[in-house]
């Protein structure tokens, strides 16, 4: 048991800050209070670093650990400045005009000891080798999310989302949990391996194709494929957009990892293929997924909205990738041929480049209130140019424009998907990505040719999200030039276990020269 | 031939373009001009160190890896059609900032850094060696273009400049799916993944013709609509109507070639079976295109839109030798997308500044300036009779070499084994249809300068001089136009300097089609040695393009 | 199909069936209780439904497999599901101060 | 003067042939080149003087003196040609080297004597006629006469390109060439609309024939493998055919190669003016008179009569080609004397009659006799320009008068001397009087239609068509030269004219407009440059009439009549009909004659061409020789045409515009204005090609926005209406998005399990 507790050495320093957190969030001394987010970037990077020094796991995908908890601490800082200023407002204003502060008025403690919990939550699905674990690590990532959603704005409208995300996400929950005790039923087991040891072994059976399909269906509210998309756009916009840009990113990467381990316990044939049925179900819901949420997004003037339908096509972009699975040559396949590379790559593209958005709209303000329809953003490039900016190489990047991130993302998928032999699939992907151009380019003329519009709006005081922004952009371009090493790690990352493994597999060592590992001694 | 050249001809217009939109907005114009000068330094390093006696294989190869597990450097190289398609991108730079002077008032630091970025762009995507990075560079000359027509285009230029982008746009990401077949396809054969061009090239050939035959409707997807092919063509008008002058010069000089050199050095290579079998699809679409495009130009009012649709018509007879599949065809339409930028071109630019003095394209509105404006209209009707096909002028060659390829490619010619037949996918019908185009083009075209120029001088109501420029042309105009109208006497009356060089390179791309051909349809009693010269023959054609 | 893994000494699939049966059966109730009541909080206890009948899977699996890890998941779907209560009480009652009422359907400002 | 030149000096050194002379084509001397590239330079120099702004005349005599140059190089040529033809190359041009097969169109010249005789007329004509102008668009100094000069010297340089090209894309090149100046300056006054559109109507009508031309040079190619005449008039292929022809045997000659012929006769018809291409040559006249002359008369519209001699083999090897010719020579030659017999514009009948003897010429192609077009051309080109430039002379003084209605008796205006007598013998020609050079070459024509099988249809028409040229002709001369002296000034054409200015202010109308000419208007008679030229050109006609009787030769191996005949037959063209008049002057039958000897040089193996089909014996014509018959026949026809048009419009003539021929053709009825307005053929072609084209271009440009682009946009806006059609799913109702995630759930399982059961699984 002991050894496991190295895997999670990067949940327990999160945890052990979201506990520090949690006292420095409602300290009566300011400057105290102040220190929460840097004490969140400090827990973050000592988790980071942990994530580094990981061992491989004994999941299914031993190397998923590393990449998801580093990736999800990275990405969980560059949040971190956007997320500042989000709750408290009025608390610290009546604080700093003298007024003694009550810790029972503040959400702050909560606010950023949530957003750590969520992260907390993330990590242990990438490192869960167990149903219950994967459970409990989903609940852990979604739990903290509803909070944050509705404490995000005073307004009603976060009330509204959150009581959305939270009622649709118990369902959700209600129906994977059914699914793993489906799984659990077939298998004998709650152990992901010794699942799919025993499907490899005996067959899926139909009690576990129905587990597989309904964990499958539950887990994708998490990613908000279709037909468990609804609750995303009312719930992005209604949040603030610091936690909508979290959302976006955090359930979503915690439910592919999780889609991950329960297709990979269907497995990947000698064909590369799913089973027929699981291929089918994530073949159209990937096809859906894409098209509803693009041909939905076209219809919005609400930024958020929009943002969220965008997230929803990319969800089925990825979907793409867990269709072409790890590719045939199973642990030698190569990047091209990995779909699960490709998302995990995508994941952080998408991670980047979709902060920026976000943060773009969080960083503008009228009277304490964010910036949402696209009316709002007019012009932005003159009138605020950098956050402008910002907003044109997201968006293209978003859009798939080469050379920027998203495009080099793309390509991974574009190739997994063909050589997966799913190349209706793939046609669908294009063609989505360019009805997808529709809106990006509306949101790329709207700052950049359009006149500005005077609706009130200002660059928002909170410096750490023009920050945010800034940081968004600059990785959309700068980690072009990394990207090699990014690509190299999602690939080793998402190589399955020995696929013809009986039982859980030993630890192994053939990840030796993964960069990411480089520490591991 | 040293790759630096290559490389300094992407970044000087980049270097240029960052220095004029960091620069003093009032010294936009001099920086650019000065920026697109200087790109004319290595431009002409290259064509003084490329070596023509060896112009079907690649020179100036360079590579270094980029993103490595998906295969992607940034590797470049050219051969002679690329290289010269490249020049003529870099010799369009200061044509088109020359021509911009007074033409763009307002946001000079935007017009000028995308224009060389544009340019830049341009290079990239004859200079790539690499699949993708060619991709890249394709696609992401709409940024610049969509930018430019957006941003200073005329009143219509919000509709005009989204079309253009989503159509073209949409039409890559089919294209984008094909080439990453042929990847796939390359790497089970090979059993490495690979981007690079020359390998792809020879791998491709293997495909079974039902590949081939998806491969080649992917790419054309993407590369029609450039081109753009009838059906597909409808945003061209609307984009050239709209765009700035220079916009205008550019697509048709560079941009519509992207798609005609896309089929000649993607579909044709890649699925050569397939082209074979669907050429005369897509030359029916092309002579459809021609005939089609041509009666639309003659009746319209706006000169623009004219000269747009004529663009259209003249595309089609690009299409049309590239479908003929020949070295004649070939050739001619090589030699036709190097030289319909310098008519169109030009014609443009005359658009251009007639539309900066009397602020309308409408012909009801003005005409008759040959007695206004006689410089102007000597130099209109010039590229109008160069774009007419008239024997001396650029139009000429290239549109004959086209027909006759057309005409000569019958295949029961060739089995009769008359000795001006080559090649099997068209026939005679294919060029008397096409070549009505050449009376619809003199037609349209002479209606045009007949109403423009000539006729008794009407000018809109309410016109005043232009408080800068002078009634008639320039010297700085002239200058702008001196270079295309000499390159269109010069390469009308001299092809040669064009044909000898992309003789090589067009001869062996038809070798690797008639290979290929051989290889998917083996003759009976052709033995294993057969087969393994085929082999050999694709493989030299793949190697001359691989990088070392 | 349930036969394999079976041990000698688990619960006979004979026997496995009813309680899958009820199993179900709660799930769809709750299922259909989600989808027709208004008011939240019997909104929120048919989600409870829906996680104990996935419990009483869990339980009757483990019976059949004789193993511990049945029991020990449904312990943990417990906790999760008096934390998920917890969390639902919450935001009714703070949606109830703004609303005065409980129903789910007053809850449509966002849409489209 | 020039024809005297011609028959005597060097005439000899022509037919001074080496017997036994090397195969294949030899190179020439490069300065040959000059005769083109001299006519380029005058345009280019012309261009740099309107780029100067010069205002003097400089650029007539830069002109001027260049073409001369270029003609005494041509006259060099012709001396120094040793009776072997050869090419000069002056650079590559198109060349493609497939692995199959190779196109090769070098800018490059080829010299025979097909080529020297039409270059010594174009080169000869066009520096007088350069001289002309140089007087005649004096009111223009400045940049349009730099701009008329330009286009002149560009358009001897075509013309050059055209005759001595040596493959068939040079060729190409001279005759889109010589259309583009065609183009150029009959839309001289650009300022006029009819103007430009005749010149529209004159290069779009004549890309019609180009279309024809190209397609045949394509053909050519795939069939022969070569466009250049030097290898193709020597393939084997070809002389096999030819062989064939000769004995009639065209079912062995491919289908393929007798298309050759039938396509470039398209193009030969348009250039040519021919029926139903000849719409655009009347319009034509709306340029500049000296370019009627010279390439409207003279030279570039006798190009389709070069094209088919230069193709003469290929031609001979197509059945029906040369028949086709000759009937559209025919019915052109009748159609346009129709119109030209009911025209009032003495310009317009001056081109009608030009329509009318370019079908003559191409009758006589039809009919076997190359050699009859050939001189055809030759003494038309001489007569015809000084017609024209005579009428151009009148324009000119009389302030744009065209009307016949409104002139007469120009005789005996002062200064008018000159152009009346050179009037005079055009006239004479024209309408084939006795010993004149046109009714000698006419009666070639006519003889050889009656005496070739199945022509004799066309030798009757011909005929009665000599008749009418001759009443139209001298109704001409009748109505405006003689007669009782009275003008009206015209609309004068040149609006920068300041000279006629008071023209233009006496002008009356011509319904109040008496029979005096003293109220102000001075006619302007011409000057010395109009004057010389004339008189050059009269001399010249006149002289033309000898080339019949001297130049023949021995030298091919048979007997060749006269000048003319020697060197049409000594290149490409030479053809000898079996049922040739001319046999019955030859010592003995060409076909034992022409083989053998010269076979080894594959043109003079061309120029034995022999009969097609055998014939055993002579035809004749009423028992006679046909050609001496021909003498006499054609003579008389004229006569009385001449005749009729002096009983009609001479005599007893009072005034300007009243005649006989007024009430005669009452009696008519409607026929004469039909035939003044040209047959309706212009509104025919406007109702059954123009209009239909322009209805079907609404008709695209209308599918082009709605249904090419109307789809494009509903494709584009389908993502958006599927949007509308999901977009009630998110109606925002928390129950709402349950049973849609439940629904879903429960349906894509339920698919998918249809699916993949049903699919068989996978």
């Amino acid at each position: 048991m002991s050894e496991k507790l190295a895997l999670i050495w990067p949940e327990f320093l999160l945890f052990m800050t979201t506990c520090v957190v949690m006292l420095t969030g409602q300290w009566p001394n300011a400057s105290v209070r102040r220190l929460t987010p840097w004490l969140c970037a400090i827990g973050l990077i000592a988790a980071g670093g942990a994530s580094m020094m990981a061992p491989p796991g004994d999941g299914l995908f031993p190397g998923l650990m590393g990449y998801s908890k580093l990736l999800t601490a990275g990405i969980g800082l560059m949040m971190l400045p956007l997320l500042v200023g989000t709750v408290d407002r009025k608390v610290e204003r009546l604080a700093a005009e003298g007024v003694p502060f009550q810790p029972i008025r503040s959400n702050g403690a909560e606010f950023y000891a949530f957003f750590l919990f969520s992260l907390t939550g993330l990590m242990l699905v990438s490192s869960a080798d167990d149903l219950i674990w994967l459970f409990l690590a989903l609940e852990l990532t979604s739990l903290p999310t509803y909070i944050m959603v509705t404490i995000s704005t005073q307004g009603t409208r976060s009330q509204e989302a959150g009581i959305k995300y939270f009622f649709l996400g118990a369902l959700g929950a209600a129906i994977f949990l059914y699914g793993f005790a489906l799984l659990y039923g077939a298998a004998g087991s709650t152990d992901i391996p010794e699942i799919a040891a025993h499907f490899q072994a005996n067959g899926v059976g139909s009690i576990g194709l129905l587990g597989i399909l309904i964990s499958l269906v539950g887990v994708a509210f998490k990613v908000a494929a279709v037909p468990m998309h609804f609750y995303t756009p009312d719930v992005y916009q209604g949040a603030a957009s610091p936690v909508s840009a979290m959302l976006a990113f955090v359930p979503k990467a915690a439910g592919f990892l999780a889609i991950f381990m329960i297709a990979g316990v269907a497995g990947w044939g000698e064909d590369g293929r799913l089973p027929a049925e699981v291929d089918a179900l994530l073949w159209i819901m990937a096809a859906l997924t894409m098209t509803v949420g693009n041909v939905l997004a076209l219809l919005q003037s609400s930024v958020k909205r929009m943002m969220a339908y965008s997230s929803v096509a990319h969800s089925g972009y990825m979907l793409v990738g867990v269709l072409a699975g790890p590719g045939i040559a199973g642990a030698d396949a190569p990047f091209w041929q990995n779909g699960l590379a490709a998302v995990l790559f995508y994941l952080l593209c998408y991670g980047v480049m979709n902060l920026g958005v976000f943060g773009v709209l969080a960083s503008l303000e009228r009277r304490g209130e964010e910036a949402d329809e696209i009316d709002d953003i007019r012009g932005l490039c003159k009138t605020v140019p950098h956050l402008g900016w910002v907003m044109v190489i997201c968006s293209l990047s978003l859009l798939g424009f080469p050379p920027l991130l998203g495009f080099i993302g793309k390509i991974g998928l574009f190739t997994a998907g063909v050589s997966s032999n799913n190349i209706p699939l793939v046609l669908i992907l294009g063609l989505n990505s360019a009805i997808a151009a529709f809106y990006y380019l509306r949101l790329v003329g709207a700052v950049y040719f359009e006149p500005a519009s005077d609706t009130g709006f200002r660059a928002s005081p909170y410096g750490s999200r023009h920050f945010a922004s800034l940081l968004s952009a600059a990785g959309v371009i700068l980690l072009l030039f990394v990207g090699n090493g990014l690509i190299k790690s999602a690939d080793n990352a998402s190589r399955p276990d020995s696929p013809t493994s009986e039982a859980a597999p030993p630890e192994t060592d053939y990840r030796a020269g993964d960069d990411l590992h480089a520490g591991h001694g | 031939m040293n790759p630096i050249w290559l490389i300094l001809m992407v970044l000087v217009p980049i270097a240029g373009a960052l220095l004029v939109a960091f620069g003093n907005a009032r010294n936009a114009y001099r920086d650019a001009l000065f920026a697109s000068f200087a790109s004319l330094v290595p431009a002409l390093m290259a064509l003084l160190e490329f070596d023509f006696t060896d112009s079907a294989s690649f020179q100036g190869l360079w590579s270094v890896g980029w993103l490595e597990p998906l295969g992607l450097s940034l590797s470049i190289g050219v051969d002679s059609i690329a290289l010269l398609l490249i020049l003529l991108s870099v010799l369009l730079g200061p044509i088109c900032v020359l021509a911009s002077k007074t033409a763009i008032t307002e946001n000079r630091r935007l017009y000028y850094s995308w224009l060389l970025v544009l340019q830049a762009a341009m290079v990239g995507v004859f200079a790539s060696r690499d699949l993708i990075l060619f991709y890249i560079c394709f696609e992401f000359t709409l940024l610049p273009m969509f930018v430019l027509i957006r941003m200073f285009g005329s009143t219509n230029r919000v509709a005009a400049s989204t079309k253009f982008f989503l159509y073209t746009f949409t039409g890559s990401l089919v294209t984008l799916a094909g080439l990453v077949y042929v990847v796939y396809f390359a790497a089970q054969r090979n059993g490495e993944w690979s981007l690079d061009i020359g390998v792809l090239t020879t791998a491709a050939a293997f495909m079974s013709p039902g590949e081939q035959a998806l491969v080649l409707g992917a790419m054309l997807a993407g590369f029609a609509v450039k081109v753009p092919l009838f059906p597909v063509h409808t945003w061209l008008p609307l984009a050239h109507t709209e765009a700035p002058t220079a916009g205008s010069v550019i697509l048709a000089g560079v941009l519509l070639k992207l798609g005609t050199y896309g089929i000649y050095r993607f579909a044709i290579p890649m699925a050569p079976v397939g082209f074979v079998e669907y050429a005369p699809t897509i030359a029916v679409l092309a002579v459809i295109g021609i005939i089609y495009a041509g009666l639309i130009c003659w009746i319209q009012d706006d000169i623009k839109k004219l000269v747009a649709y004529s663009s259209v018509s003249h595309l089609g007879f690009c299409v049309l030798g590239l479908t003929a599949v020949n070295a004649t065809g070939l050739s001619g339409s090589v030699l036709y997308m190097l030289s319909h930028g310098f008519s169109t071109g030009g014609l443009f630019l005359m658009i251009g500044f007639m539309y900066e003095r009397y602020h309308t394209r409408d012909m009801r509105r003005v005409g008759g300036l040959a007695s206004k404006m006689p410089v102007w209209s000597f130099f209109m009707v010039f590229f109008a009779m160069a774009s007419v096909g008239l024997p001396g002028l650029n139009g000429f060659p290239s549109e004959l070499l086209c027909l006759i390829s057309a005409f000569q490619a019958d295949a029961s010619w060739v089995a009769a084994g008359e000795p001006g037949a080559a090649g099997v996918t068209l026939g005679p019908w294919y060029a008397i249809f096409a070549g009505t185009g050449m009376v619809i083009a003199a037609m349209y075209l002479l209606i045009m300068v007949g109403r423009i120029c000539f006729g008794p001088l009407t000018e809109p109501e309410g016109h005043h001089a232009h408080d800068v420029l002078p009634d008639d042309l320039n010297l700085r105009e002239i200058i702008t136009l001196v270079p295309l109208a000499a390159g269109c006497l010069v390469f009308g009356l001299f092809p040669g300097l064009l044909l000898d060089a992309i003789q090589e390179p067009v001869n062996q791309t038809v070798r690797l089609v008639e290979s290929a051909q051989e290889l998917a349809l083996p003759r009976p009693g052709a033995g294993p040695e057969t087969d393994a010269g085929v082999l050999m023959i694709l493989d030299e054609a793949g190697a001359e393009g691989a990088n070392p | 199909m349930l036969t394999a893994g079976v041990s000698e000494y688990g619960l006979p699939a004979s026997v496995l069936a009813p309680y899958l049966f009820v199993s179900a059966a709660m799930f769809v109730i709750g299922l259909i209780g989600f989808l027709t009541r208004k008011n939240l909080i019997i909104m929120f206890l048919c989600t409870e439904l829906m996680f104990q009948a996935a419990g009483l899977a869990l339980i009757a699996f483990g019976r059949h497999h004789l193993g511990e890890d049945g029991q020990t998941f449904v312990i943990f779907v417990l906790c999760v599901a008096a934390a998920e209560a917890a969390m639902a009480l919450a935001l009714v009652v703070l949606l109830f101060r703004r609303r005065e009422t409980l129903s789910a359907e007053a809850w449509k400002e966002l849409n489209g | 003067m020039i024809a005297q030149t011609l028959s005597g000096t060097f005439l000899q050194p022509t037919l001074a042939m080496a017997p036994d002379v090397p195969a294949g084509i030899g190179t020439g001397p490069k300065w040959v080149l000059l005769i083109p590239f001299l006519a380029a330079l005058a345009a280019c120099l012309n261009g740099v003087y309107a780029a100067m702004g010069n205002k003097t005349r400089l650029p007539a005599w830069t002109t001027v003196a260049l073409l001369a140059v270029s003609f005494f190089a041509t006259l060099a040529m012709a001396m120094g040609f040793d009776g072997n033809a050869y090419t000069v190359k002056a650079f590559d041009w198109i060349q493609v080297h497939g692995e199959s097969a190779s196109f090769i169109a070098n800018f490059s010249f080829y010299v025979d004597t097909l080529t020297i005789y039409w270059m010594l007329f174009v080169t000869g004509l066009a520096t007088l006629i350069a001289l002309y102008a140089s007087e005649y668009m004096n009111h223009d100094l400045g940049v349009s006469y730099c701009r008329f000069f330009a286009a002149f010297g560009l358009f001897v340089f075509s013309m050059a390109c055209l005759v001595m090209g040596d493959n068939l894309v040079m060729l190409y090149l001279g005759w889109e060439g010589v259309g583009l100046c065609s183009y150029l300056l009959i839309g001289y006054f650009y300022k006029k609309p009819e103007a430009v559109a005749a010149a529209k109507k004159a290069f779009i009508v004549n890309r019609v024939g180009d279309l024809g031309l190209a397609l045949g040079l394509y053909l050519a190619y795939v069939h022969f493998g070569t466009v250049e005449y030097s290898v193709l008039f020597s393939d084997e292929k070809l002389l096999a055919y030819v062989e064939a022809a000769k004995v009639g045997a065209f079912d062995q000659i491919p289908a393929m190669a007798q298309w050759i012929a039938l396509l470039l006769m398209v193009g030969a018809f348009g250039k040519s003016a021919q029926f139903p291409l000849y719409v655009w040559l009347p319009d034509a006249m709306e340029g500049p008179t000296p370019v009627s002359a010279l390439i409207h008369a003279a030279t570039m519209v006798t190009a389709g009569v070069y094209l088919i001699a230069r193709f003469y083999p290929v031609f001979l090897i197509s059945e029906h080609a040369l028949p086709i010719v000759a009937w559209i020579g025919t019915i052109t030659a009748f159609l346009a004397a129709t119109i030209g017999m009911a025209q009032f514009d003495i310009k317009r009948i001056m081109a009608y009659s030009t329509v009318s003897q370019l079908g003559y010429m191409f009758a006589g192609l039809g009919v076997l006799t190359p050699t009859g077009g050939a001189y055809h051309v030759l003494t038309h080109a001489f007569f015809k320009a000084l017609l024209f430039l005579c009428c151009g002379a009148v324009m000119h003084g009389f302030a744009g008068q065209l009307d016949l209605r409104k002139l007469s008796g120009i005789r005996r205006v002062p200064g008018w001397g000159i152009v009346s007598l050179g009037m005079l013998v055009g006239c004479l020609n024209l309408a084939g009087v006795p010993f004149t050079a046109g009714y000698f070459s006419k009666d070639t024509i006519l003889a050889e239609a009656f005496v070739t099988p199945g022509a004799s249809m066309i030798g009757w028409i011909l005929l009665l068509t000599a008749g009418m040229t001759a009443y139209y002709t001298f109704r001409v001369f009748f109505r405006v030269f003689v007669g009782p002296t009275h003008y009206e000034a015209g609309d004068d054409h040149h609006d920068h004219d300041d000279d006629h200015a008071h023209g233009e202010e006496h002008h009356h109308d011509a319904g109040e407009h008496g029979d005096h000419h003293a109220d102000g208007f001075h006619p302007h008679a011409p000057g010395w440059a109009i004057n010389t030229v004339l008189a050059v050109l009269t001399v010249a006609s006149l002289a033309a009439t000898g080339l019949y009787f001297v130049g023949g030769s021995k030298d091919l191996g048979y007997k060749t009549k006269h000048y003319a005949d020697t060197m049409v037959s000594a290149s490409t063209a030479s053809y000898h009909s079996p049922y040739s008049a001319h046999a019955f002057h030859d010592d003995h039958h060409g076909d034992d004659d022409h083989s053998g000897d010269h076979a080894d040089d594959a043109h003079k193996a061309l120029a034995g061409v022999g009969p097609r089909g055998a014939i055993d014996e002579p035809l004749m014509l009423f028992g006679k020789d046909p050609h001496k018959v021909m003498y006499y026949v054609s003579g008389i026809v004229g006569a009385i045409g001449i005749a009729l048009a002096w009983v009609f419009h001479y005599a007893g003539r009072k005034t300007a515009g009243e005649c006989r021929m007024d009430g005669v053709a009452r009696l008519f009825g409607p026929i004469p204005r039909w035939a003044e307005n040209k047959w309706y053929v212009d509104e025919l072609y406007d109702a059954i090609i123009r209009i239909p084209l322009r209805v079907a271009s609404h008709l695209m440009h209308w599918f082009d926005k709605l249904v090419v682009d109307g789809l494009v946009n509903l494709a584009g806006m389908m993502p958006r209406v599927f949007g509308w059609f999901v977009r009630p799913s998110q109606s925002g109702v928390l129950q709402g998005y349950a049973a849609g995630m439940v629904g879903g759930v429960a349906i894509l399982l339920v698919v998918i399990v249809l699916a993949v059961r049903l699919g068989g699984g996978s």
